[in-house]
């Protein structure tokens, strides 16, 4: 959103758009300079292991976010589609193959580099185990599987954590260190997570900035771009953390200016629907989809999808003290890994925490692991809060599946449906 | 007098309802042209207004007592004439249509042979038109286009030769013709053909209403001259986006329907609306307020325009499938999920032996357990339950949707009007209603 | 054509018919084959079912075509069905749909490498070989969106004739995208754009493009390159053609989209092809030995 | 047919279209305090349920033959069709005889399932089974025996008697009958196809799905002895083919029944991976639990939903395919079954290698037309056959 901003807000926004290009630079020179790559995927990342051994991640759903919004994923998802992968399966795998079967190109426009290894820390989605199978099948290199459990009722138990230390013990640090042919220092993983803990914080507070009226930001539009870093490569790097106390004062001056959020258009004057958004956003319309709700005064102020690489809101944070341990829980606490009822749990208290005005959820075509089962919580949640729920329908990164007008129409008489019920007052 | 206009942009059909300054319903109009939205909403409006002055007609002669008696043996005569006029206008405007396409290069061969079976069959068909409006005739549709086609495609099947003027050549002609008649309207001819039409009318009974002649001609054009404002007008609909309206003046659909099913039935709190491309399940708070919706737009599988298919498919208006299904015996359960593909195992069931009535009215269920679907998606079915839009006009899918919510939400009454086709107009109506309220 | 002797020698001069029962037409085609000297084509005759009782329009049209070829039903080697053929209850037996269009298109094109045959409802694109052997295939099913049916809708509500689609496409000069192309829904979609007054042309273009696209994609989808035929219904909308042949062009691919005057016939050509081939065969296995296997054979393959 | 094997097929038959599990309600009737657990496809560890002395039941969908009301209203459209007929046939109370409800884990849909009916039916035992996909003995093993222990101690409180070693031992003794009645099965159909039709040899290994291990194994035999006793079995010139991809979701009987019209033998399938998996057998050892434990580590026959730490998928296909003398594979997946049709693209390329011919097209349980389907497998039958050799 550079075209926009005042120039606080540029600040960031600049500062992120570097660094991110810095990251596929280093990603383009990574085999020149002897550097290894791994690729890795957003939830459950262990950016901090893997920066201790020095590694560069590569995130393949990053690039494909990267290629929807630029517009290039429909043709790389024909691409796949034409090297034999179905219409029917998860719409980022398909982008990525087909990224690589057209050359690799990033998102910048540099080539990237091959893996020497796919860290295949799978959390909260079966995909993701076949997309690195596919990969593997592609690169011809070593895979380091994670396999993290699923809390199936709610909770965390004692032996999965053990299960999960004793795979990085087992089978990822080794790998790693064969890899790279370094071996694991732990005081460097600690130092990398106490500034993991400290980004965490920042984010954290601009995310509850939201509960001010107006909310200074739009926590999904506006969120995807404040966990940009934390998400991806940053996490527990001294860019990173400064990224998040740059963005956190920032947003301490629009809530002292009582500013609303910034949106493609300017600042939002005023602020007439505070919406609970659930599910991943469109990448191929970002900007049409994001002006549906502005244009209608409607600012999002609490998001599930924000919380998809790593859920520090209720409180998590990774410890330098336990450090194995750390990683363990937070691979187990990313959002999508969260049983169907604790989803629920979420977004209702999200809803009464940010006095929303009504929750609505984006069912994206592509992912069966938000997806199934989010007919049931809006159900719940209409039942549990009283409040109107809406549900739309779209896809991450397959333009086929973004129909602007049936998603307007429907945010409209979304919209129109709670202005309704404000208007008429309370029931007679 | 004041009145406030509720306009209803379907996929399939646009309606119109007038309301007066005491929300008091006083015209409608439907009609099913879609060439152009502007048109459309000017011929159902224009059709609504009509209707007023028949209804303010109506008023004037019931209010005044030495006419009372009149009213009965005079009004419904003075419509029919109305209508078999507008009709043979219609046919005329067909005959000019169909000769003109008849003129396209590839009939060129024919042409001198199409011609004289063209103006055979529109006699035929002119000849017939007394009787399509007689006293007690029962009519297939509303819409010139089914009427037309169902006499047009019986007469060309008749002069039909397959080495000369085939079948095929007389139905595409049909199709293009009656594109252009149907799809002009708006202008003032309507008003015009009533002043004919009454004309006709009087002339008719003058002997036998000598006395009162003067006096009926008197109180007519008394109603005919009141002035009529539209002081506010509020757009819906499918092709609301393009509504030819300002954006303040258009409202979401689904809060039309929730308000126009709670003013017709105020204690509904679910409602279903299935129209021609699509589906709607919404729930209503006491006020009529909307509180949960889904609907179901992207694929045409299960909505109106599915059984329009299936009645095309087999030469019969939309009216007559419903009852036609309604005499099935058997159950069965039809496969295809689209639209297109229902016609084609439609002709193969049919092929295959099976009994029209008994694909019908699977193919009616298909329908209805697809809206059960979203009804259950969108909250359940709590009461009172109103079913509302074009194919609650269809007893058989009335049957099945009974059936299916007495199985699975225990014995529950349904509400259905036979106007519901105007649920959203009407809802469109009372929000303009509202808004001339407000600015007042 | 004219044919001196009706009944020649039967071994080597063979007449055979096809029968392709499609969802809107019915198509037959009689041929005579001699071993050696080719094959000929006595009549391609095609009926479109419009809504009447299909036996009968199998039985009228396959009669015509007789009188036509100048042939009686005993003359008839072999009566191929194909399609929806399981309602010829006179045929000799049944070839695949996919089979029959692919030994048509060789037959009309023998350059063909790939068939696109788009009928009434499905749209299904194969890679052969120069033996008429599918080599991969790709269809649509289930939604009839982007079909022939989708465009004989626009093309009724646009109040134009289909024969005159192709033509008026061509005329097009700014194209309007079409976002849906659902059979049913896509008439909403052209509402708006008539509302909004784009010609005729610059809505049929656009559907063409929107058509062609998708096809291409199938093509691409069974990895072909070269020669294409297109053939059924579609076949004869020289704007489809010519929308194909752009949008080859602008993805730079190794196509070439080809059509034929008997396109429209290719399923029920090669269903008397394959007929008359099956038929030889089956000769010369009763004048050997009979084993369970072949009749077996003959109905696996056949019926 | 002849009247006992007639008499065999109408049963099997009758416990296909059973969808009220009458069989399992009158199981647990027989006796006072007996007990029912359903599973989700593709495994579940059926030995622990019955040691407790409960009925394992495999839950596989409502197939072509339940209509769908509420089921849908919690699937959108581009979710597989299973769940949605799980979900009718549980709302429905047709499930009403099961006591408890496993989800293994195979694939998102029935993770997220296994939350949904923790919400849809708070009082009922459900349990997310989460297999593990480190194949360490020591590392996926420890994890795997806690999730199974702490299964077995469910399963005591809910049977309200313990399992003892012997209870397990001999149930994993019947189950490896069971398993090696089904092998024998296949084999003597990958050997004869055409004694077996696809259908009939379809439900009779379905009712395992809702019979006691003992029975089902005794029914498997008979069926055994009894099909190749029919006369007009006769040999005949169709494709042989390996299907992959039904290992979830079921397909509907009518499109089994059209690929052997349109010309196909089928000689191997994933189907009811249930009853064969793990195909390596499950040793008695001393405890009994470490038997389970180490043959789940060391599976055989492979799911999608399972990791594959060395590509294994598409060799264990194309040897299926040697080992079964097949003529080619034909790819029929769920519509909408991430599982199978992402790994598709894999196994393709293998037989590519091999060059073994493939096609590939989708279904969903609810299929009715097989016009499509027919087609496509009849033009691939044609295909082999007619220019097979060249
Ligand atoms: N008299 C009737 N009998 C049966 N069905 C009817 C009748 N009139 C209309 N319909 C059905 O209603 C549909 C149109 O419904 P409507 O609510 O007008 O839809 P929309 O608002 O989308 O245009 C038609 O497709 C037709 O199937
Ligand atoms: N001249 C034409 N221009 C465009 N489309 C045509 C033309 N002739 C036929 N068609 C289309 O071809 C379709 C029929 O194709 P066909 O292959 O015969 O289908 P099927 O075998 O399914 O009946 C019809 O739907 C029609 O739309
Ligand atoms: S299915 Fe969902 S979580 Fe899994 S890779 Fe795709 S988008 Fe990501
Ligand atoms: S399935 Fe049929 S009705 Fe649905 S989108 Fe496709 S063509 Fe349209
Ligand atoms: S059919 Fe496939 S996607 Fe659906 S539940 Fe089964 S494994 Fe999962």
């Amino acid at each position: 959103m550079p075209d926009v901003a005042p120039s606080q807000k540029e600040q960031s926004m600049l500062l992120q758009k570097e660094m991110i290009s810095g990251h596929y630079d280093a990603l383009a020179r990574a085999k020149d300079e002897g550097k290894k790559v791994v690729y890795t995927f957003v939830p459950g990342n262990l950016t901090e292991l893997m920066r201790s051994f020095d590694i560069l991640p590569n995130l393949p759903e990053i690039n494909a976010l990267q290629s929807g919004m630029r517009k290039l994923s429909g043709g790389y998802i024909s691409e796949a589609e034409k090297h034999g992968h179905s219409e029917d399966v998860c719409t980022y795998v398909k982008c990525d193959i087909g990224m690589l079967k057209k050359g690799n190109i990033g998102p910048t426009g540099v080539k990237l580099p091959e893996p020497d290894l796919l860290l295949l820390s799978y959390t909260g989605c079966f995909t993701f185990m076949k997309w690195f199978e596919l990969l593997r099948q592609e690169y011809d290199c070593p895979v380091a599987m994670l396999h993290i459990p699923y809390q199936g009722d709610g909770k965390v138990h004692d032996h999965y954590r053990g299960y999960v230390i004793e795979q990085l013990e087992t089978e990822v640090i080794p790998k790693l260190e064969a890899v790279t042919g370094r071996a694991f220092d732990q005081d460097r993983l600690r130092a990398s997570l106490a500034l993991s803990a400290a980004a965490e914080d920042d984010l954290v507070y601009v995310l509850e900035s939201a509960r001010h009226r107006p909310s200074p930001i739009d926590a999904y539009f506006g969120g995807v771009y404040y966990i940009g870093p934390i998400f991806s490569a940053f996490r527990g790097t001294e860019e990173g953390a400064a990224y998040y106390r740059a963005l956190r004062r920032e947003i301490d001056q629009r809530v002292a200016a009582g500013q609303g959020p910034v949106t493609p258009e300017g600042e939002l004057e005023t602020e007439r629907f505070r919406l609970v958004i659930e599910g991943p956003p469109n990448w191929t319309s970002f900007r049409e989809f994001w002006k549906m709700f502005y244009d209608e005064g409607a600012v999002v102020v609490a998001s599930t999808y924000t919380k998809v690489g790593g859920l520090y809101d209720r409180g998590f944070r990774h410890d330098p003290d336990n450090p194995l341990a750390t990683l363990a829980d937070y691979c187990m606490g990313c959002y999508t890994n969260l049983s169907l009822p604790a989803r629920v749990d979420l977004v209702e208290q999200y809803v009464r925490d940010y006095a929303a005005d009504g929750f609505l959820i984006n069912s994206v075509k592509s992912c069966n692991s938000f997806s199934v089962g989010q007919l049931l919580m809006l159900r719940q949640l209409e039942d549990r809060t009283g409040l109107p729920g809406g549900f739309i329908e779209s896809d991450l990164v397959d333009p086929r599946y973004f129909s602007a007008a049936n998603i307007k129409n429907r945010i409209e008489s979304y919209l129109q449906m709670i202005e309704q019920k404000r208007t008429a007052g309370p029931a007679a | 007098m004041d009145v406030c206009v509720g306009i209803d942009l379907g996929s399939t059909t646009t309606k119109a309802v007038i309301l007066d300054s005491s929300q008091r319903e006083i015209g409608r109009g439907i009609t099913n042209s879609r060439s152009n939205y502007e048109v459309a909403s000017s011929i159902a409006r224009e059709q609504a207004f009509v209707q007023a002055r028949f209804n303010l007609t109506h008023q004037a002669l019931s209010e005044d007592s030495r006419l009372a008696d009149l009213e009965e043996r005079f009004l419904p005569v003075l419509e029919r004439n109305f209508r078999i006029q507008h009709y043979l206008e219609q046919l005329q405007r067909l005959e000019a249509a169909l000769l003109q396409a008849a003129v396209a290069p590839r009939h060129r061969d024919q042409r001198r042979n199409i011609e004289p079976v063209l103006e055979t069959i529109l006699a035929a068909m002119a000849g017939r038109a007394p009787a399509l409006f007689g006293a007690l005739a029962v009519r297939k549709s509303e819409f010139f286009r089914d009427l037309a086609a169902a006499d047009y495609m019986q007469l060309a099947e008749e002069a039909a030769d397959p080495k000369g003027v085939t079948f095929d050549t007389l139905s595409s002609l049909f199709d293009q013709a009656i594109l252009p008649v149907e799809n002009t309207g708006g202008s003032k001819a309507l008003e015009a053909l009533i002043d004919s039409a009454l004309d006709t009318t009087l002339v008719a009974l003058a002997t036998r209403l000598s006395n009162d002649i003067e006096l009926l001609r008197r109180a007519v054009e008394t109603a005919r001259a009141v002035r009529i404002d539209e002081v506010a007008s509020v757009g819906t609909g499918y092709g609301r986006q393009r509504l030819p309206f300002p954006k303040e003046q258009i409202r979401s659909e689904i809060l039309c329907h929730g308000l126009g099913a709670h003013t017709m039935f105020p204690d509904t709190r679910t409602v279903l609306d299935i129209g021609g491309q699509d589906t709607k399940a919404i729930q209503v708070d006491e006020r009529g307020i909307v509180t949960s919706f889904q609907m179901n737009d992207r694929c045409a599988a299960g909505c109106g325009r599915y059984l329009g298919y299936i009645a095309d498919e087999m030469n019969l208006g939309v009216h007559e499938l419903g009852p036609l299904a309604q005499q099935s015996t058997f159950h069965v359960k039809i496969n295809s999920t689209c639209t297109v593909f229902a016609g084609a195992e439609l002709r193969e069931r049919l092929s295959l032996g099976q009994r029209r009535e008994d694909i019908l009215a699977g193919l009616h269920r298909a329908i209805i357990l697809r809206a059960m679907s979203l009804l259950a998606r969108s909250g359940g079915i709590s009461s009172e339950f109103t079913f509302t839009g074009g194919v609650a006009r269809n007893p058989a899918a009335v049957d099945a949707l009974q059936h299916l919510v007495n199985d699975n939400y225990g014995e529950q009454e349904i509400n259905i009007s036979p106007e519901s086709i105007f649920t959203g107009a009407l809802g469109a109506a009372l929000f303009a209603h509202r808004t001339a309220r407000e600015a007042a | 054509m004219s044919f001196e002797a009706k009944n020649g020698s039967a071994a080597d001069r063979l007449t055979t018919a096809g029968i392709d029962v499609g969802s809107s037409a019915v198509k037959v085609a009689v041929l005579r084959s001699a071993n050696e000297s080719g094959t000929e084509v006595l009549a391609l005759r095609g009926d479109r079912i419009r809504r009447r009782d299909l036996t009968r329009v199998i039985d009228e049209t396959y009669s015509v075509a007789l009188d036509e070829a100048g042939a009686r039903s005993d003359d008839v080697a072999y009566v191929a069905s194909t399609g929806e053929g399981e309602l010829v209850s006179f045929r000799t037996g049944h070839f695949y749909g996919m089979t029959t269009h692919a030994r048509g298109a060789t037959f009309l094109e023998p350059e063909a490498r790939a068939v696109l045959d788009v009928g009434a409802l499905h749209a299904r694109a194969m890679r052969i070989d120069e033996r008429s052997k599918v080599l991969s295939y790709r269809m649509t099913s289930q939604c009839a969106s982007g079909s022939g049916q989708f465009l004989e809708n626009i093309s009724r509500y646009l109040g134009v004739a289909l024969e005159e689609v192709g033509e008026l496409s061509r005329e097009a000069r700014r194209p309007e995208t079409v976002s849906s192309i659902c059979a049913v829904l896509a008439e909403t979609d052209v509402i708006n754009m008539v509302s909004r007054g784009i010609s005729t042309p610059d809505i049929l273009k656009g559907i063409h493009q929107s058509m062609a696209g998708r096809y291409i994609k199938l093509l691409r989808a069974v990895g072909c390159d070269g020669v294409v035929l297109l053939t059924g219904g579609l076949a004869a909308d020289s704007g489809l053609a010519q929308a194909m042949r752009e949008k080859v062009q602008e993805d730079e691919l190794a196509m070439e989209i080809r059509t034929h005057g008997s396109s429209v016939f290719a399923g029920a050509l090669g269903a008397a092809l394959w007929g008359a081939f099956r038929h030889r065969v089956l000769e010369r296995r009763a004048s050997t030995s009979r084993t369970t296997g072949d009749t077996e054979q003959m109905e696996a393959l056949g019926s | 047919m002849k009247p006992e094997l007639e008499k065999l097929v109408t049963r099997a038959r009758t416990l296909f279209d059973d969808l009220d599990l009458e069989a399992v309600r009158s199981w647990k009737n027989a006796m006072p305090d007996r007990k029912a657990i359903g599973h989700l496809p593709v495994w579940a560890p059926r030995e622990l349920i019955w040691a407790a002395g409960m009925l394992p039941v495999s839950v596989l969908g409502g197939g072509d033959r339940l209509e769908i009301i509420r089921g849908d209203a919690y699937f959108q459209s581009y979710i597989c069709h299973f769940p949605r007929s799980t979900v009718e046939l549980a709302l429905s109370g047709r499930l009403d005889a099961l006591d408890g409800m496993l989800f293994p884990s195979i694939c998102d849909v029935i993770r997220n399932l296994s939350g949904m009916w923790q919400m849809l039916f708070p009082d009922l035992y459900v349990r997310y089974l989460d297999l593990p996909q480190n194949f360490d003995l020591e590392v996926g093993g420890r994890f795997w025996r806690h999730e199974l222990e702490a299964l077995m101690r469910d399963l005591e409180a809910l049977a309200g008697r313990p399992i003892s070693e012997d209870d397990l031992r001999l149930s994993i003794a019947a189950f490896a009958a069971n398993r090696h009645a089904v092998h024998r099965l296949y084999q003597a159909r990958s050997r004869e196809p055409w004694l077996f039709p696809a259908d009939e040899m379809y439900i009779v290994l379905r009712a395992g799905c809702v019979l006691p291990p003992d029975e089902h194994t005794e029914l498997v035999e008979r069926y055994l002895e009894l099909a190749p006793g029919e006369a007009e079995r006769q040999r005949q010139d169709r494709s042989r083919i390996v299907v992959a991809g039904m290992f979830c979701e079921q397909p509907p009987l009518g499109l089994l029944l059209t690929l052997e019209r349109a010309g196909c033998f089928i000689v191997d399938d994933d189907l009811f991976l249930a009853l064969r998996w793990p195909e390596i057998e499950v040793e008695i050892t001393d405890p009994p639990l470490d038997g389970l434990i180490e043959a789940f580590l060391r599976q055989g026959a492979l799911s999608a939903s399972v990791y594959q730490p060395d590509g294994k998928r598409g060799a264990w296909l194309v040897e299926s395919v040697e080992r079964n003398h097949a003529e080619g594979v034909i790819f029929c997946a769920p519509s909408f079954c991430d599982p199978a049709l992402l790994e598709q693209p894999m196994l393709v390329a293998a037989l590519d290698e091999s060059s073994v011919p493939h096609t590939q097209f989708k279904y969903s349980e609810d299929t009715g037309q097989f016009a499509a389907i027919r087609e496509q497998a009849g033009t691939f039958a044609d295909s082999i056959r007619l220019w097979g050799e060249a």
